[in-house]
């Protein structure tokens, strides 16, 4: 647990330090970064020998006081968060036309602090205030885009602080009825009256809302388009991901099981949903990062869809490709996000249009867009397809739920339309957008380094699907 | 004895207080200009709570109560005169003196 | 009998200042009563027997809320706001919506008022060793000090954000002689009033977050009043002073961690003590960071 | 209709009327007032339940004291952010 703390405070005291002392923030936050991905990793290692560790913060019993829960999971998204922060910033340091201002540096730090206490924390108000320093931190980073951000950012700030209010009111009401915070204590408790169904909708709305799922989506692609390359890579693979995160300690720890039988429908026709508006959108959005942003939203739908199911049957395999998809789909679109953002950044235009001949211009950020994109739809030695197979693993046992197979279909279907309408441009050499300046090599490949890792995801597959299904259990 | 008494002469010292507070938003709603409303505000309430808190400073157990009534409605007072100025002499430089 | 008409009265205050605040015809009057609004808050939790909540809510949320606004209403051109839309057409429709949604929340929570939960009594039981006598602050600052922790770091992250977004030029012309020596005369009387409250929060109502917002209205008193200088962003002090309360909270924590028992355990006897520095440090950094966000200007301060 | 439940609806009504604000109006300062209004609506159902014992659960009045200085670091950036929107969009 210790480990796990170290990965927690070192960006915290870390963006004070760099608030107070206003060095160049690069190197600083790489160190940062490298350093609490070792204790993430550290603590991992740790957390598979001795199983699920506790800490009571402040040394009170349970109720009273906050409690830490160390999870196999909660290690591993720890982690992947501080991986991708890693990745962020290696990227970063070397094109500054990403990051949109200095502050980058310690806000990436403190929205890392924040990811970190919410897969830490066991407490439902806990959450809720890790949530708020979530949405503030991601807002303040969309901010820094400019004036063109502050509409969008203040619309993301709204509609995010009412989910949390939404989220609010569903946890007074649990205390109300159960007078409990923790969530574990709560799941021994939880049964299935009037009051814990509405709590349960009032916080699923709230987090559905946070966690842009597809009926409350239409704040992120404004948001995500309109913040700088590298903030909207880490808004897209990880700010999203803590509400989902939440939705799912509450749906499978707390909810009783009819409950979360009857809402498991739910989420999976949302799911599917997703995919296919999400898809829809993306095929026709004319600029390149609003597509890759409808992407976000589509991806999400994989993962409603795995949540639906492993709630409706019940099924535990089911939640190791939730957090497969929620892993792989993170390091594809970070690659996507930082491959668009260097693409659009050096031929100087926000629309999928300029991206004629891209292949002979820029190849190496169009062929990192192409790498993420195949994880995206699933192709077969990528991270992304050990997700799906996972999840079409129940569909081939029981043979009679074959629509949701129809629905994964027509979601790989509109994840393949999208990114190959980028790649077909890309091989249009007829009149080639040519590149304002001379392309940087060297951003392209750190662009293009996460896709590869994606794919790398295959070469250790076996041990990973162990090592994950055991981890979500 | 002293206490019954008190308590008696509290109720007319309280009902005051109200009317006055009462003219006080009445005059704030039907007075035509700034400086009128203005002059009904801080006059009307001021006097009100004056009233008020002589009225519970009889009901009050001790003195230290009576002592922190006093010292708030004094604060009331400085702060309401002062605002009442400011505002005044906003008024004045927006319109001039239409 | 007497107490329901007081609840009636209180309630149905609040309710329509709340839809005046709402659907006012323009935004100044929409502000005044959001204002209004806050102060009924304020009354509202003295009746419920949450006297910190009063005292925070009368500083935090009718106070500096309200100069928020306002300060944001100033800086907006004016006239923009006029689309005040005629609540009366409106509400109908919206009584419409709002009464079945209020009837399915209503189920949820009516049998909310039998239960009873363990926690107001494991919190009065353990005050012996939390360091404080009233049990609020013992909740804020030891049994749940993660909250508090966190939250300090969302202030910081509200004035960071709110910090990069372009000068927020403070045009205060020529400070009319009355205001300042009234705000001469009222800041030591603030700052009496905010280490009163800061004092009094270990044995009675009182803390950190009411001290500062306290000590935060005097600041932005005087620097209305054109008394203080111009607080700006890059002079160092002021940015120590903002991190003080979260960089002195997680060296406590840390410590705790290394030497002591484990993360945010204070060492027995030293409960005390440790809760008066944070609290001091917390205080400090949240009248700094509330005036900032009123007052502060950006670094190019127009000349 | 116990007090408790009074207060309870009174809090429901007012977050109702926050969302609904937040949802129908177009204008940036208004629906940051809604925002307030659906917390301040929150808020009076925690305390609600916290009136229910008569020393008042001190556990939910530090999360509603937590809860209030969220409120206004999330509306002084949101009041910020408006602002500048606002003159970007003007200028």
């Amino acid at each position: 647990m210790n480990l796990a703390l170290l990965s927690l405070t070192l960006p915290l005291v870390g963006a004070l330090l760099l608030i107070l002392l206003r060095p160049a923030g690069g190197r600083w936050v790489i160190m940062i970064n490298l350093a609490s991905t070792l204790a993430a990793a550290g603590a991992l290692h740790q957390v598979m020998q001795t199983g699920t560790q506790w800490l009571e913060l402040g040394g009170w019993q349970a109720p009273l006081a906050i409690r830490f829960q160390l999870s196999p999971l909660a290690a591993l998204l720890l982690l992947f968060t501080a991986g991708l922060h890693l990745l962020v910033a290696l990227y970063a340091a070397r094109s500054r036309h990403a990051i949109g201002g200095e502050d980058f540096w310690p806000l990436s730090c403190l929205l890392q602090a924040a990811l970190a206490a919410l897969w830490l924390s066991g407490d439902l108000f806990n959450l809720y205030v890790t949530l708020e320093l979530l949405s503030l931190a991601a807002v303040a980073l969309v901010a820094l885009a400019g004036a063109k951000a502050y509409r969008p950012a203040l619309n993301y700030l709204l509609l995010s602080l009412a989910g949390s209010l939404a989220y609010l009111f569903g946890v007074a009401l649990l205390y109300g009825r159960y007078g409990v915070l923790d969530i574990a204590l709560l799941s021994e408790l939880a049964e299935a009256d009037v009051t814990t169904r509405l709590a349960l909708l009032l916080m699923s709305l709230g987090l559905m809302l946070k966690a842009a799922l597809w009926p409350l989506h239409l704040w992120l692609p404004p948001a995500h388009a309109g913040a700088p390359a590298a903030v909207s890579a880490l808004l897209s693979a990880l700010v999203v991901k803590g509400p989902l995160y939440i939705l799912w300690l509450l749906w499978s720890r707390i909810a009783p099981v009819e409950l979360a039988q009857s809402a498991g429908g739910l989420f999976a026709v949302a799911g599917i949903f997703a995919l296919l508006c999400g898809g829809w959108s993306a095929l026709r959005a004319p600029y390149l990062k609003t597509l890759v942003a409808y992407s976000t939203v589509a991806q999400l739908g994989y993962a409603l869809l795995a949540l639906g199911l492993l709630l409706r049957w019940q099924e535990p395999s089911l939640s190791a490709a939730l957090w497969l998809f929620v892993l792989a789909h993170g390091l594809a679109k970070v690659s996507m996000f930082l491959a668009a953002g260097e693409l659009q950044y050096t031929l100087g235009s926000k629309r999928v249009r300029a991206l004629k001949g891209a292949s002979q211009t820029m190849p190496l950020a169009l062929f990192a867009f192409a790498v993420a994109g195949g994880s995206l739809i699933g192709l077969p030695p990528s991270g992304g397809f050990l997700a799906k197979w996972l999840l079409l693993q129940p569909l081939f046992q029981q043979p009679q739920h074959w629509p949701w197979a129809i629905g994964v279909l027509l979601g790989t279907l509109a994840s393949a339309a999208y990114v190959f309408r980028v790649v077909a441009l890309g091989f249009d050499r007829a009149r080639p957008t040519p590149a304002s300046f001379h392309p940087d090599r060297l951003a392209q490949w750190l662009a293009m380094l996460p896709a590869l890792l994606v794919w790398c995801l295959a070469l250790i597959s076996k041990p990973l699907l162990l090592w994950i299904g055991g981890v979500s259990q | 004895m002293p206490e019954a008494l008190l308590y008696w002469l509290s109720w007319p010292l309280l009902v005051g207080g109200l009317l006055f507070f009462a003219a006080g938003s009445l005059g704030l709603l039907r007075f035509p200009d700034v400086y009128s409303r203005l002059h009904a505000l801080t006059k009307a309430d001021t006097l009100g709570l004056g009233l008020v808190v002589a009225g519970l400073s009889c009901r009050a157990d001790s003195l230290l109560e009576v002592g922190q009534m006093l010292v708030i409605w004094l604060l009331v007072l400085a702060s309401g005169a002062t605002a009442c100025q400011l505002l005044a002499r906003q008024a004045r430089e927006e319109h001039g003196d239409d | 009998m007497t107490e329901w008409l007081l609840d009636a009265v209180l309630a149905l205050l609040l309710l329509a200042l709340a839809g005046g605040a709402l659907h006012a015809r323009n935004r100044y009057a929409g502000v005044l009563l959001f204002i209004a609004f806050g102060l009924v808050l304020a009354l509202i939790w003295a009746r419920l027997g949450a006297p910190d909540l009063a005292l925070a809510e009368a500083a935090i949320g009718a106070g500096l809320t309200g100069v928020l606004l306002l300060a944001a209403l100033a800086r907006q051109p004016a006239g923009s706001g006029a689309e005040g839309v005629s609540f009366a057409r409106h509400r109908l429709a919206a009584a419409a919506v709002l009464v079945p949604l209020l009837m399915i929340l209503l189920q949820g929570l009516d049998p909310l008022a039998e239960q009873r939960s363990p926690l107001p009594e494991l919190a009065t039981g353990a005050l012996g060793q939390s360091g404080v006598s009233h049990p609020v602050t013992a909740v804020l600052l030891n049994y749940r000090a993660w909250d508090t922790l966190l939250e300090l770091a969302v202030l910081l992250l509200a004035l960071l954000g709110a910090r990069q977004l372009g000068p927020a030029r403070f045009e205060v012309e020529r400070p009319w002689p009355l205001l300042r020596a009234w705000s001469r005369s009222l800041a030591p009387l603030l700052l009496l009033a905010g280490g009163y409250l800061l004092w009094s929060g270990s044995s009675a109502p009182g803390g950190a977050f009411q001290a500062g917002s306290l000590l935060a209205a005097g600041v932005v008193l005087l620097r209305l009043a054109g008394v203080l200088p111009a607080l700006r962003w890059s002079f160092w002090p002021l940015r120590l002073l903002v991190l003080l309360g979260l960089l002195l909270f997680l060296a406590v924590a840390i410590a705790c961690a290394w030497f002591g028992a484990g993360w945010l355990v204070y060492p027995d006897g030293w409960a005390k003590p440790l809760i008066l520095v944070i609290e001091v440090a917390a205080t400090l950094s949240i009248a700094a960071s509330l005036s900032l966000l009123v007052v502060g200007e950006a670094r190019e301060a127009s000349a | 209709m116990s007090t408790t439940l009074f207060w309870l609806a009174v809090g429901a009504l007012l977050w109702l009327i926050g969302l609904h604000g937040l949802l129908t109006l177009r204008d940036a300062l208004r629906r940051i007032i809604a925002i307030n209004l659906m917390g301040s609506g929150v808020f009076l159902v925690m305390i609600a339940l916290a009136a229910r014992v008569v020393p008042s659960d001190p556990v939910l009045v530090a999360l509603v004291v937590t809860g209030l200085v969220v409120a206004v670091s999330a509306t002084a950036l949101a009041l910020r952010l408006a602002g500048s929107a606002e003159r970007g969009k003007s200028s």
